[in-house]
């Protein structure tokens, strides 16, 4: 029997996507059962009281969790985020209800063993639910009390090789796209990157450093399958400096409809014989790819590396081979100046595992040096970029100002000059 | 707190422990890829090897013991090993196209108790993935809808193009409970976000106990909250605070610093339904999601207002956009007032930008609009 | 509404509370004067003000600005 | 002889364009003969100490113009932009150098012995120099001494039929293309309207009404000969509702190369034969032409009135016959919130001479009044806008919000809603 | 003061006055219009009539006795009538063929002094027609260089273009010798702004003489300016001012309130060059120009580094942009990088917009470069 009654969330558990609440009730169910014997270190039916507290929001249409201020393990400042319910009379398995943010391998993946082992720890030591992963990347262990925080944290570093994840003022966790571990755009090993700086900057992920979040993804290349451009403050992209590579007997193999287009991905509907011209060439935005005869042609000097005709054809075009990454900076969610993508601040840069990736690390520690210096509390780095200006940010890192900086040059005219820029200085004898 | 033996700082586990071995033995040597149904893709690496991946939808609020039956399919199958995407759904590799069909088989037929299959195959191509999204009613303090709900009841509205790739281009929905946005909602094809209406309320009697009074005027963005002497009803005077109500944008940051200051309210909170952005490169550079619905009731527990507007509007792309046309590239090309009019909403008031400098530049400096 | 019959003396006041800072005033800078007013009504009175002769105009070409005749530091530099 | 040497100016002499120099020192040589016996009312030098200042200029890379706050004619607020120059004794004939900006005719239509009466008044009592036309529009006669400026300006009103032009916090004289009156695409009579306008407005034209300077323009069409969406705090754009009219015959001769493309406008270069796909339907922004065999087909719902397509073929098709003109808002330039084009405000606005154009004079006077009332002071019109927002400036002319008001949806959520529009106020008691 | 029988608001003539008879005759009615050769237009009505004209380029500061000669250039052959067009060139009109030679012969033969045509024919179609300006230092008091000077070397440079069509699409210049930019110039498909790269001088000395220092202060945009008392060389302490020069835009405004601020300077004035504006709605919406030279010197008397740099811009233009492509259109077709590169322009950091909050949308927010 179901401790509290859940007659809206039951409503839920019905149509064909999979249900969170047939999800929890399961757990729940698994819990009061407990036919593995385990410990339960916090209350057996947390997950009940997880359900009735989000039916009384369905009712209510309102939260009812509070703030939980700063708790955590010790040493780290961040990985924990605190929550108490506002009812904890009648929710007092949740009355205390805080999460575990743990850092997720690179690419997402995972071993059987590795995952059963995290849940050994979880469904002892917490509510057993989790969020598979968070909005960063992390783990997420949806639920705990102060008590048990440490004792998690023991149990991963010591038993699992595995750290927290971060939150608050610091790094946070770095995450990537699948790369080229199974995808053939990809410009650079994604993994590789991320786990290196994640493990290079491990004290900048757990101990606050920085006026506000910090966040790095990786995309192997233009497509951005995950979002770095959007949720990152530092965005690092795959490209390539030389010519797409192209198999043109494939290239017949698409125009005579041999491969299907697009990897497949439209074959839900009838969309008509695959047209080269119409379906490539014409939607280059560029427009610098032609046919000769049976030839396709492409002027890379003027390709942007958009990937359309890539994508469209994959059997027949791939990615260049001078690669390296576009470095972006200053994306983030809208408050307070509202969202942000990420801009292009360094074109090209080198991926380099043999020398420690410096040409990116030298990038990064420009942006924090000035960004530690100048961003104000709670200021992240796109809202430091808008008020300094973008000059100041090629200033600190190095970087030569580019046409490639810009969308367009400045429509207004309010060029701002330094007193050394303009001959004769400022101060004058207005007598002369 | 057990201090000795301290181990820290040692990140995450080393990727290369989990790849399936045709992953590692192949890395970087992927020749191309092709999806052969929904939800199921190989890649054919320079070897010849190929590995094939089955991807399955899941809900990312997840529990111990599913993700044990994960655990128990991975072995059965795939030698143990899985990997999750970046939109939170599961992929099952094989490294031989027969042991495709056995998996498939095996995932179409967990269901949960309420009748809800546990692992959709689908999400890839020309449809709709699964949805990125937040905390909601589950977990979070200052959130104006709920995450899991609004998400399951879309998916179920959306379960077809979930499996099925007939869609003009890839359509990604993101859910965010809050103003914070906290994924990439504010570049999606269609976001759903939660939102306040209503400045805070203020429990005069409690703040000054349960609050540092500074530190909650600090974190108002918009400055709108003042110290302020407030008389409770038997006639003590304490300190409290004031909002200015006009200025206020209902974040909810004082919300986190003060627990006397609930931003939530039944009837202000609810839906604003974005759409048109992108994050790729391809062809044009991504775009920012725009607001077309400024406002829809939380109608719990399957909302279904906003389920159907999504469908309208999947529907009128999905009749009208072109090949590879992205929501927001198909919107741009016929205009938005022909937007609003193919998806049958409501132009109001509420979606001219009215916020700081910019929002200039997205009025229309042109003759140029369609009647 | 009218304006009450002491308008001018008002005005008047106004100019010479503010004298000692500055002797050019808005159009605007009326209004405060009769704030139960419309603006156009009070622009229609000073600009009678300026037509009798008792205010007079000063522009600094792309504005245009109230003062007491021949009020200011520059008036006298103006004209011969 | 010369007065004054000028070295530095007697280089822009030579080169084919008409010289500025030449043309003052015909000035100066003809003042100094005085062969029409006029009687000077300022020095008979002036010219000469024109060409004297902006030679020294010319040397010193400065200007010698000081400001003048004289504002004209006795109960006007504007119509004179007093000078003085800063070297009053190296040339006297300028040191008091006013301008006089005279109301142009609509159109800029003239006839012969109505310049050479303004002329007559001017040589007489002024420079003699002008600028054919002021930026804004006026005539603009260019430099006296304050004691010509009533004199000129009862010579101009008694004599003359012709009033001053605006300048201060007045309405500014307003501007029109030429429309009808010779241009087929117009789609209203620009010249009857800005005429009507400019009378019934003269008040604000000539007395501060206003917290700052306020422009009409009035375009005949979306080509924008006028510049009105640049220019104008309220710029009048004809355009019309119904169909393109298509004389098919002329598209064949347009095809068949018998007549040159555009009116004839590409006619200095080999762009080898008119193409219609190319150079008319693939331009067509809105991809709402085809070719149906030989008939040009429009599908005028979707068309934007780009006039690109009439441009080009301005012998086979024609703007519709249900005209009306479209009021944009707000444009000025970039001092001091940067540069602003006008923002649609009214999409369609009948032109009606016969009701003495109600329509337009209403939208007009509910911006007037709002502006007045909310306006700061030296903020125009498209300041205000932005400042107060976009909806306010709906409320206030009654206009409803609609999808043509904005290039695209905010992109970011931050609305602000009114108390009456959420069911329930703010006002609630917490301990519910 | 001639204060009897006093005339007010009239406003100006009435514009039927001056139509010529085949204007007033056809107004409304007209058909069609073609360029029969450059500066040369027909336009043929309903009716069957034509009226042609004759467009002729001026300096648009005119002396009166150019303008006589004009009358009688009208008299002579368009019974009285001419017109002005908005970018001040000259039309005459008349309404036959045959009367066309003459009067173009007439007008061709008349020549300054100095060698200067008087009434260079053209200004037509696609190429360059004259460039609107404004006062420099003819007239006004915060120029930051000549507009006359600027624009006659600038036409002479682009004579034949002015007189042929032989570019992709119309190209207008516009010039404004300060920031106050009294034309279009934000909106030309090439600008010469007259720029200040200097705060003001202040003459303590004199100030407080002539200047009411409340209207200094407030007269400043960006409130630079604050009280402050001076001491004089020879000890006298007066009231004055003090600039923040790291907040000053130069823009002058408190020199037109005070005389003692004087902003030109021979060293820090000059010239800024912007492109890719547009005003007409043809095709694309109106476009603002943009920077692309944050500075060249003032050279006077022909400003040789301008005018070239405008001419090699374009031939770029004219060499590569696509029929009926603006300057606007083409650069951004091609990318700003390459145009940079087309037009042999460094890029500085200059040009990158860091004012207000819509700088941050004019950056790259894309991997789509260029190499
Ligand atoms: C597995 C995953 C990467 C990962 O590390 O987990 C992935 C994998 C692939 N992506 Fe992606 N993308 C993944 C998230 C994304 C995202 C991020 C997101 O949606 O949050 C994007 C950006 C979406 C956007 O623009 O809003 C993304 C934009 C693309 C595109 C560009 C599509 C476009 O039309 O703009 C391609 C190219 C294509 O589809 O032809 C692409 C192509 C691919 C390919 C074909 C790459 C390859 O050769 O393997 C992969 C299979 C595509 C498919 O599923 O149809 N991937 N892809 C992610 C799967 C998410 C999911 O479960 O649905
Ligand atoms: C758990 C998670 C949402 C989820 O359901 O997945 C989350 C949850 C919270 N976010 Fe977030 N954010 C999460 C990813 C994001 C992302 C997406 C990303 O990182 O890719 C964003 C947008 C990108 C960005 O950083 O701008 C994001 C933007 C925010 C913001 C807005 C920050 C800004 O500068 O605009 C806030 C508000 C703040 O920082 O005060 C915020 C604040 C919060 C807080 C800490 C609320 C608060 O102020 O106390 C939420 C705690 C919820 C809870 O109860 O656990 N969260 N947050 C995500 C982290 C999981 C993980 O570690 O994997
Ligand atoms: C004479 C003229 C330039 C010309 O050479 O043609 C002119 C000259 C002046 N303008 Fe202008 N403006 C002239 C048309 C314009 C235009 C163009 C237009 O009206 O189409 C503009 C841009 C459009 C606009 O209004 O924004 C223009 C924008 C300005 C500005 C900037 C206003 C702004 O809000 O951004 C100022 C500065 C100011 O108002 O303080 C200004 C100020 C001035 C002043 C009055 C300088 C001053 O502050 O004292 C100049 C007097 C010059 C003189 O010595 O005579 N002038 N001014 C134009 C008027 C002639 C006429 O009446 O026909
Ligand atoms: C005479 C004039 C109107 C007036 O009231 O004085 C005028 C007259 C004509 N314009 Fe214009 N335009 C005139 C200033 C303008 C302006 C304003 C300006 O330059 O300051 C513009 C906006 C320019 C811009 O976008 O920056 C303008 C943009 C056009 C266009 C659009 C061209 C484009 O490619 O975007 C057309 C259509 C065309 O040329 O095919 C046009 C077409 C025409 C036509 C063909 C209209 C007609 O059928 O009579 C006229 C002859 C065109 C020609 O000269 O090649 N007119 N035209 C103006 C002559 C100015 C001059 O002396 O050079
Ligand atoms: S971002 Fe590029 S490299 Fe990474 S998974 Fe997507 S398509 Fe592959
Ligand atoms: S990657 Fe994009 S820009 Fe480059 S050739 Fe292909 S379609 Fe064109
Ligand atoms: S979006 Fe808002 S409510 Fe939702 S998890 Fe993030 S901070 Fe919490
Ligand atoms: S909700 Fe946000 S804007 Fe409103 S008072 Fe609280 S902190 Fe300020
Ligand atoms: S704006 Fe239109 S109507 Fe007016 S002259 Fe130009 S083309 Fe003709
Ligand atoms: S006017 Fe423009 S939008 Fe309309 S049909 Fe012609 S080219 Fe197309
Ligand atoms: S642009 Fe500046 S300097 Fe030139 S006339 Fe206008 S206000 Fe004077
Ligand atoms: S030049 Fe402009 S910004 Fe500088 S001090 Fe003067 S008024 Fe202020």
């Amino acid at each position: 029997m179901a401790k509290h009654e859940t007659p809206l969330l039951d409503q839920l558990e019905s149509g064909p996507w999979p249900s969170f609440v047939s999800d929890m009730k399961l757990e729940a169910e698994v819990r009061a059962k407990n036919e593995a014997g385990i410990e339960f270190q916090i209350p057996v039916d947390v997950v009940d009281d997880l359900m009735g507290v989000l039916e009384l929001s369905y009712v209510h249409g309102r939260t009812h969790w509070k703030h939980g201020g700063i708790v955590g393990v010790f040493g780290y400042g961040g990985g924990v985020i605190g929550r108490y319910c506002d009812q904890p009379e009648m929710f007092p398995g949740v009355a205390h209800f805080h999460t575990v943010r743990v850092a997720q391998p690179a690419g997402k993946y995972y071993k059987a063993d590795y995952l059963r082992q995290l849940m050994d720890i979880w469904q002892m030591r917490g509510s057993g639910m989790t969020n598979m992963h968070g909005s960063t990347g992390d783990i997420i262990f949806l639920g705990t009390r102060t008590e048990q925080l440490e004792e998690i944290f023991y149990e991963l570093t010591h038993n699992l090789n595995t750290d927290l994840g971060g939150s608050g003022s610091n790094l946070r966790t770095p995450a990537d796209c699948i790369g080229s571990s199974r995808c053939e755009f990809s410009c650079y090993d994604t993994n590789a990157l991320c786990h290196f700086l994640t493990n290079l900057y491990q004290d900048e992920l757990h101990r606050p450093a920085f006026p506000y979040k910090f966040k790095f993804k990786f995309d192997g290349c233009p497509n951005g399958c995950v979002a770095s451009i959007a949720r990152s403050d530092m965005s690092f992209i795959g490209t390539w400096k030389d010519d797409i590579r192209i198999d043109q007997e494939a290239v017949q193999a698409y125009i005579g409809g041999e491969i299907a287009p697009n990897g497949g991905a439209f074959k839900g509907r009838d969309w008509g014989a695959f047209d080269i011209q119409k379906e490539v060439i014409d939607l280059c935005p560029t427009e610098c790819m032609w046919m000769e005869g049976k030839e396709l042609k492409i002027d890379n000097k003027e390709c942007n590396r958009c990937m359309h005709c890539i994508n469209a054809m994959p059997r027949a075009l791939r990615v260049g081979q001078d690669t390296g990454l576009s470095i972006l900076v200053g994306a983030k969610a809208p408050i307070l100046d509202g969202q942000q993508m990420g801009s292009l601040l360094a074109p090209f840069v080198e991926v380099n595992p043999e020398d420690d990736y410096a040409a990116v690390t030298e990038v990064i520690e420009s942006i924090w040096d000035w960004w530690m210096e100048e961003g104000k509390n709670r200021e992240r780095l796109g809202e430091l970029i808008r008020r300094a200006g973008f000059q100041k940010m090629l200033e600190v890192t190095g970087i030569k100002a580019d046409a490639r900086h810009v969308s367009e040059p400045r429509c207004n005219p309010y060029i701002f000059w330094k007193e050394d820029e303009v001959p004769g200085g400022w101060e004058r004898d207005v007598k002369e | 707190v057990p201090m000795e033996n301290r181990i820290t700082d040692i990140g995450p586990r080393h990727f290369e422990e989990f790849y399936p071995p045709v992953i590692k033995a192949n890395k970087g040597k992927w020749l191309y890829h092709e999806i052969i149904e929904p939800g199921v893709l190989v890649h054919v690496a320079e070897s010849g090897d190929e590995v094939y991946t089955v991807r399955c939808g899941g809900a990312r609020l997840m529990s111990g013991t599913l993700i044990r039956e994960i655990c128990d399919i991975a072995d059965k199958h795939c030698d143990g090993y899985l990997r999750f995407t970046t939109r939170n759904n599961i992929e099952f590799m094989v490294d031989s196209k027969d042991k495709v069909e056995a998996l498939k088989a095996d995932l179409k037929d967990r269901k949960f108790a309420g009748g809800s299959f546990k692992f959709p195959i689908g999400g890839t191509g020309a449809g709709i993935s699964n949805i990125v999204h937040t905390q909601g009613w589950i977990h979070c303090h200052t959130p104006a809808t709920d995450g899991s709900g609004t998400v399951k009841a879309t998916m179920d509205e959306m379960f077809t193009d979930f499996q099925d790739m007939r869609l003009p281009a890839k359509l990604r929905i993101a859910m965010a409970c809050c103003l914070n946005m906290c994924g990439a909602v504010h570049c999606s094809d269609i976001a759903i976000l939660g939102y306040h209406r209503k400045p805070p309320m203020i429990d005069h009697e409690y703040l000054d106990k349960q609050c540092e009074i500074p530190l909650a005027i600090a974190s108002c963005p918009t400055a709108a909250i003042k110290p302020a002497k407030h008389e409770l009803p038997d006639g003590t005077k304490v300190n409290s605070l004031a909002i200015n109500n006009e200025r206020c944008m209902y974040c909810g940051n004082c919300y986190t610093m003060c627990p006397s200051l609930p931003i939530s309210d039944t009837e202000g909170d609810g839906i604003v339904l974005m759409v048109g952005g992108k994050i790729s490169n391809r062809i044009n550079p991504p775009k920012f999601s725009k607001v077309v619905v400024a406002f829809i009731e939380n109608e719990m527990p399957r909302w279904p207002t906003m389920t159907q507007t999504i469908r309208r509007m999947v529907e009128a792309y999905a009749s009208d956009a072109r090949k590879y046309e992205r929501v927001g590239d198909w919107a741009e090309r016929i205009g938005w007032e022909r937007f609003f009019e193919k998806c049958e909403l409501e132009f109001t008031h509420h979606l001219i930008d009215d916020f700081r400098d910019h929002a200039y530049y997205t009025w229309r400096q042109s003759t140029q609009f369609k009647f | 509404m009218a304006l009450p019959d002491n308008a001018k003396e008002m005005v008047l006041d106004y100019i010479e509370k503010k004298s000692k800072t500055k002797s050019k005033f808005y159009l605007k800078d009326f209004y405060t004067i009769f704030p139960d007013e419309g603006p156009r009504t009070v622009k229609n009175f000073i600009n009678k003000l300026v037509g009798e002769g008792i205010l007079e105009y000063w522009s600094s070409g792309s504005s245009t600005m109230i003062g007491l005749k021949g009020a200011g530091k520059q008036a006298g530099a103006e004209g011969e």
